[in-house]
């Protein structure tokens, strides 16, 4: 276990820089996190969640695919992708370090993605135990501990110091390098502050929500549910929940022509879209209902059955802040779940 | 503080339902906590009593619902804010839903209380929200009770009202009221007065943060096109590729175009905007110009009316002499 | 004369039934413009939506001018006075954005205005060239 | 670079032949550039075609794999890559990538046994493989019937193939119908479904159907009735597919993925599926 005051955290970052780059959230001009690539004087924001989530680093926005030139009736392939050197990110918190293991299940089960993968192997994740875990937290409801964030190296803070316990080689390898910022500790205060933390998350209002009623092979149960209707009715089909969500995975692949080639990306797509499974036979989800199902059906049913039960939600309660209409799948998991305390 | 009460509201409904005049209402649901309410529709008084809500959060624009839910059996019971009411007559203008199917019940507005504004308050979680009075009492998770001034944690569009004055209505619950403020071109002005170079940097900043969710675009009650722009492969720009400094000027402009003249400034896309970004800031640049350019116009003021950007007149200002006017005077 | 001097892109969207005859007097005058002003036809000045202006921008553009008849003059009775409204709207906003609004213009250009037609691009030509590349309203994808 | 080999970079592929079928359908004959086959793949699996620019788009492979050099496509012209492809010359360039999906298990539950083949339209397109392999490897099985009807005599794909030579091989029966009288024409007429049910096949075989959802849902009705038992029946499944791997999240009904677990399904897993395609 190493320590570092917290006073001097900029040394650290400085010395992480020098190895490798190194992101980590930031307050914007809007007051919202976001992760930002270090530099001399960037902030470190304790903010819970940043408004996208950590995904974003394995899986962007838009990436490139690749290239084409075409000339009369020849195409030419043009590998152009931007993948990232090594890289480190600081303050990755439980929710989000296990959304990428529900990434990984996707991304790297067979034929593996391989930009995915490049950007998984040369990522280096800090992560931050959340001292002050918020109404909107239900990652306890998944079996994620706010307290035990794992990551390749776990980090605590206090008052004044901040405390890094390396897990992997990975993790180990970067903090080698950079020791000279540090100090050494004893595990005593971490088991202070993990205590107190586990003590915070069972006060929380969500602490009893459960997601026990589904999970694997549940479709027939809940897929002709009436309460579908209820709960989606005042849906927008806008796409901010997915999009802010850091396990929603879907994609779409478009062409841009720039007029002298086409580039080949792949973007975030959205299940609540209008347009998401259109094609020029026909069109499966016809009503907001259906991709509003097909959506909460995905997380609680369909990805466990795939993936021996696992859900894939992490309760980091962004779409319970963020949903224009406030629906979110705590709501969802409510009204057709049931749960311990209501 | 809403002078207007939940219980007012569910009495009024209920009263609507049980003598047929509706058979339906349309409202708000309760959520999880005080500041995640839902739009909903109700059909029974026991629904009503049970889940109805109405309070400082309240803030979502009815009007847009009705193109979906006009449509059902009966009519419709919908309580209008002064800003619901203005977008329901300029729905009502471009015939997007049936006036007969709808009652309409004003109600006056004191304004709403922006859940980001009062979170910003504090690095903690937030318990409850009671609104009393001028006050809005908060229960944080961790730091006990902490009390906030209301007319500080005021969503923009509220503390820049720009009318209480109830537009359209079959009954009115409380007092219509011609109260209208001038501030809220304030905002543009400053950035008019900034030079070209500040202006790009503000926006740059502003728009760059856009994750392109249509966010805006699904609640603008001004965006009913069965088939957007931005989602026709036809129209050669349905490229979601965001992250692209081109793509983000685009959207907004080109969004802000479609519904200038016709936005009521209901301040919806930036109250949902998940990135705050002060989209209000684009389409209030454009009623701005409107006004200054072809004389004062409000949208949705009444049914009907002629909208500037469908209408001419032969001694219309030049463009050349339009562009930049805003910050010369 | 410099050898690196800049040339701008100039988009410019002529009316069918004035200004596009205009530039064909022009031609027909020896009267020269720059010969990167790129031309589209268009049916009435009032066909040209503002996403064909920022789509002109994207490709590559550094300015982009928009002419039509004269007010009074249209073709189809009132398409330029819709036009004349849009337009202002738009280089408006494009200016609230910080986009310099040196780069855009309306110009009204009838048939037998072949001189004026010449004139209006080589100065707009210059006007556009002084302030060098579009850079704010660029897509990084198009550049070659 | 790692990235060379991801499962989204297409090959380039040139179409050498293009087969004007009906006035809706082409084949296409695709190879690489170096004339040879782009990839191996088995009967029922589906191919991702693309031209830059205009999009991508899922067509299953109608060529047999038994064929080593060249794969064939026979596309209807309904959407833009569609529409695209109709236009094309010889010599044009397409990019691919593939093979996606599960195949039929013609080395499994059909070998030895009776086939049924049910298809109306361009459904033959897939099936089409699958009945050459069997050709091909014709001791492997037992007695083959095709059905197969469309519109009309113009609308039946592959017509020139079917008569002069699946209709001349010992062992196979093929039955045509067409949905309305037409001149010229003096084989059966009427829908499929009940075209079937005429037919009155014996139930000791496997069926195999592919057309448009109405057909496959009144012939397995038809099926049925016949005796057969849902586990006996398969047919494939389109939706719109965008990755072809599983992962972009689209083609799914209920947690099948179209393009990963299907497009081949037996009808009794279909049933658990819910219903929404």
């Amino acid at each position: 276990m190493k320590k570092i005051l917290k006073k001097n955290l900029q040394n650290l970052f400085a010395a992480i820089s020098k190895e490798t780059d190194l992101f980590l959230p930031v307050l914007n001009s809007a007051k919202n996190a976001e992760f930002k690539k270090w530099t001399e004087g960037t902030e470190y924001s304790e903010e819970l969640n940043t408004v996208r989530s950590a995904k974003d680093f394995f899986f962007p926005q838009t990436e490139n695919i690749c290239d084409f030139k075409t000339s009369g009736k020849n195409i030419e392939i043009i590998e152009n992708s931007e993948l990232p050197e090594n890289f480190a990110v600081f303050g990755v918190r439980a929710c989000d370090l296990k959304s990428f293991e529900v990434l990984d299940n996707v991304f790297l089960s067979e034929p593996v993605d391989s930009f995915y993968k490049t950007r998984r192997e040369n990522a280096v994740i800090f992560t931050m135990a959340c001292n002050r875990p918020k109404e909107t937290c239900f990652c306890h409801t998944f079996n994620i501990n706010a307290a035990d964030p794992k990551g390749d190296v776990e980090c605590f803070e206090d008052e004044t110091y901040v405390y890094l316990n390396p897990l992997t080689q990975k993790g180990k390898d970067l903090l080698n390098k950079v020791t000279s910022a540090l100090e050494d500790e004893t595990e005593e205060p971490v088991k202070k502050i993990k205590a107190e933390i586990e003590e915070r998350l069972k006060n929380l209002p969500l602490y009893n929500l459960s997601a026990e009623s589904f999970g694997s092979d549940k479709t027939e149960e809940f897929f002709n549910r009436k309460e579908w209707d209820e709960l989606s009715e005042a849906c927008l089909g806008c796409g901010t929940c997915t999009f802010v969500c850091p396990t929603c995975q879907c994609y779409d692949i478009k062409d841009f022509n720039t007029g002298h080639g086409v580039k080949r990306f792949r973007c975030w797509d959205s299940c609540m879209y209008s347009d998401f499974t259109k094609m020029s036979a026909g069109q499966p989800r016809t009503h907001q209902k259906e991709r509003f199902r097909q959506r909460f059906m995905h997380k609680l049913v369909y990805y466990p059955t795939n993936n021996n039960g696992m859900f894939s939600c992490v309760g980091c309660g962004r779409c319970l802040k963020k949903c224009p209409i406030s629906m979110n799948i705590v709501k969802v998991i409510k009204k057709l779940g049931g749960t311990a305390n209501g | 503080m809403q002078t207007v009460t939940r219980n007012q509201l569910v009495e009024k409904a209920k009263e609507l339902l049980n003598n047929g005049t509706v058979t339906r209402v349309l409202g708000i649901k309760k959520g999880e906590f005080s500041y995640d309410l839902t739009p909903a529709v109700f059909t029974s008084a026991e629904e009503l009593e049970k889940e109805f809500e109405f309070n400082g959060f309240a803030a979502a624009n009815f009007s847009k619902y009705l193109v979906k839910l006009a449509d059902g059996e009966g009519k419709i019971l919908v309580f209008l804010k002064p800003c619901d009411s203005y977008s329901f007559n300029q729905l009502l203008t471009e015939h997007r839903f049936n006036r007969e199917n709808v009652y309409a019940v004003g109600i006056e507005c004191d304004g709403f209380a922006d859940y980001k504004k009062i979170e910003e308050e504090f690095n903690d979680g937030i318990k409850s929200v009671e609104f009393n009075g001028e006050k809005i009492e908060v229960t944080t998770l961790y730091d006990g009770k902490k009390e906030l001034a209301f007319a500080d944690y005021m969503l923009e569009r509220c503390k820049n009202c720009k009318t209480k004055k109830i537009a359209a209505f079959d009954e009115l619950l409380t007092e219509n009221s011609d109260e209208t403020k001038n501030t809220r071109f304030e905002e543009v002005e400053k950035l008019e007065a900034m030079t070209p170079d500040e202006r790009y940097a503000f926006w740059r900043n502003e728009l760059s943060r856009c994750i392109r969710c249509n966010a805006c675009r699904d609640v603008c009650p001004a965006c009913t096109c069965e088939k957007c722009v931005f989602n026709n492969p036809d129209s050669g720009v349905e490229n979601k590729a965001i992250q692209n400094s081109f793509e983000e000027n685009m959207f907004h402009i080109i969004r802000a175009f479609h519904v200038a003249g016709r936005c009521t400034d209901c301040g919806e896309c930036s109250r949902v905007c998940p990135q705050h970004i002060p989209l209000h800031l684009l389409n209030r640049k454009f009623i701005k110009d409107i006004n200054s350019f072809y004389g004062e116009y409000q949208a949705g003021a009444e049914v009907g009316n002629r909208a500037p950007l469908v209408n001419y007149t032969k001694e219309d200002i030049e463009p050349k002499d339009a562009v930049g006017r805003g910050s010369e005077e | 004369m410099q050898v690196n001097e800049f040339k701008p892109k100039i988009v410019a969207f002529c009316c069918n039934w004035c200004s596009y005859a205009g530039a064909d007097l022009a031609g027909n005058n020896r009267l020269n413009y720059p010969d990167n002003v790129k031309i589209i036809r268009v049916p009435c000045s009032c066909r040209v939506n503002p996403m064909f202006i920022l789509r002109a921008f994207q490709r590559g553009a550094d300015g982009v001018i928009l002419c039509g008849c004269h007010p009074g003059d249209c073709h189809y009775t009132s398409g330029n006075y819709y036009t004349r409204r849009r337009m202002a709207l738009l280089f408006s906003m494009l200016e609230y954005l910080g986009i310099e609004k040196e780069r855009t213009r309306v110009e009204w250009v009838s048939a037998a205005e072949g001189a004026k037609f010449s004139a209006t691009m080589n100065e707009f030509c210059e006007q556009v060239a002084a302030l060098g590349e579009n850079k704010r309203l660029e897509d990084l994808r198009c550049k070659q | 670079m790692a990235n060379i080999n991801d499962p989204l970079i297409p090959v380039i592929g040139v179409v050498t032949d293009i087969r004007i079928d009906t006035p809706d359908v082409k084949t296409f004959r695709v190879v690489t550039p170096d004339g040879k086959k782009a990839f191996e793949h088995k009967p029922g699996q589906c191919a991702m075609l693309s031209m830059p620019g205009v999009g991508e788009a899922m067509f299953s492979i109608t060529s047999s794999p038994t064929n080593k050099e060249f794969m064939e496509f026979s596309i209807k012209k309904c959407g833009c890559v569609t529409q695209w492809l109709h236009q094309i010359e010889v010599g044009q360039q397409i990019t691919i990538r593939g093979p996606y999906g599960h195949p039929f298990p013609v080395d499994t539950a059909f070998k030895g046994k009776d086939l049924l083949f049910i298809a109306g339209g361009i459904g033959l397109a897939p099936l089409r493989s699958v009945i050459n392999y069997v050709r091909f490897y014709r001791e492997n099985y037992g007695k083959v019937d095709i059905v197969y009807g469309s519109r009309s005599k113009d609308d039946l794909v592959d017509y020139k193939e079917i008569i002069d030579e699946w209709c001349n091989d010992e062992g196979i029966n093929v039955h045509l119908t067409i949905d309305r009288e037409q001149e010229g024409w003096d084989g059966h007429v009427g829908f499929v479904p009940n075209y079937v049910k005429e037919l009155g096949f014996d139930t000791n075989k496997v069926a195999i159907i592919c057309g448009p959802p109405i057909m496959i849902k009144f012939t397995l009705a038809g099926l049925t009735e016949l005796g057969f038992d849902k586990t006996q029946v398969y047919t494939t499944m389109e939706l719109r597919m965008k990755c072809g791997i599983g992962k972009c999240g689209r083609c799914n009904i209920g947690s099948k993925y179209v393009c990963k677990d299907g497009p081949v399904f037996r009808c009794d897993e279909l049933d658990e599926l819910p219903d929404e395609y």
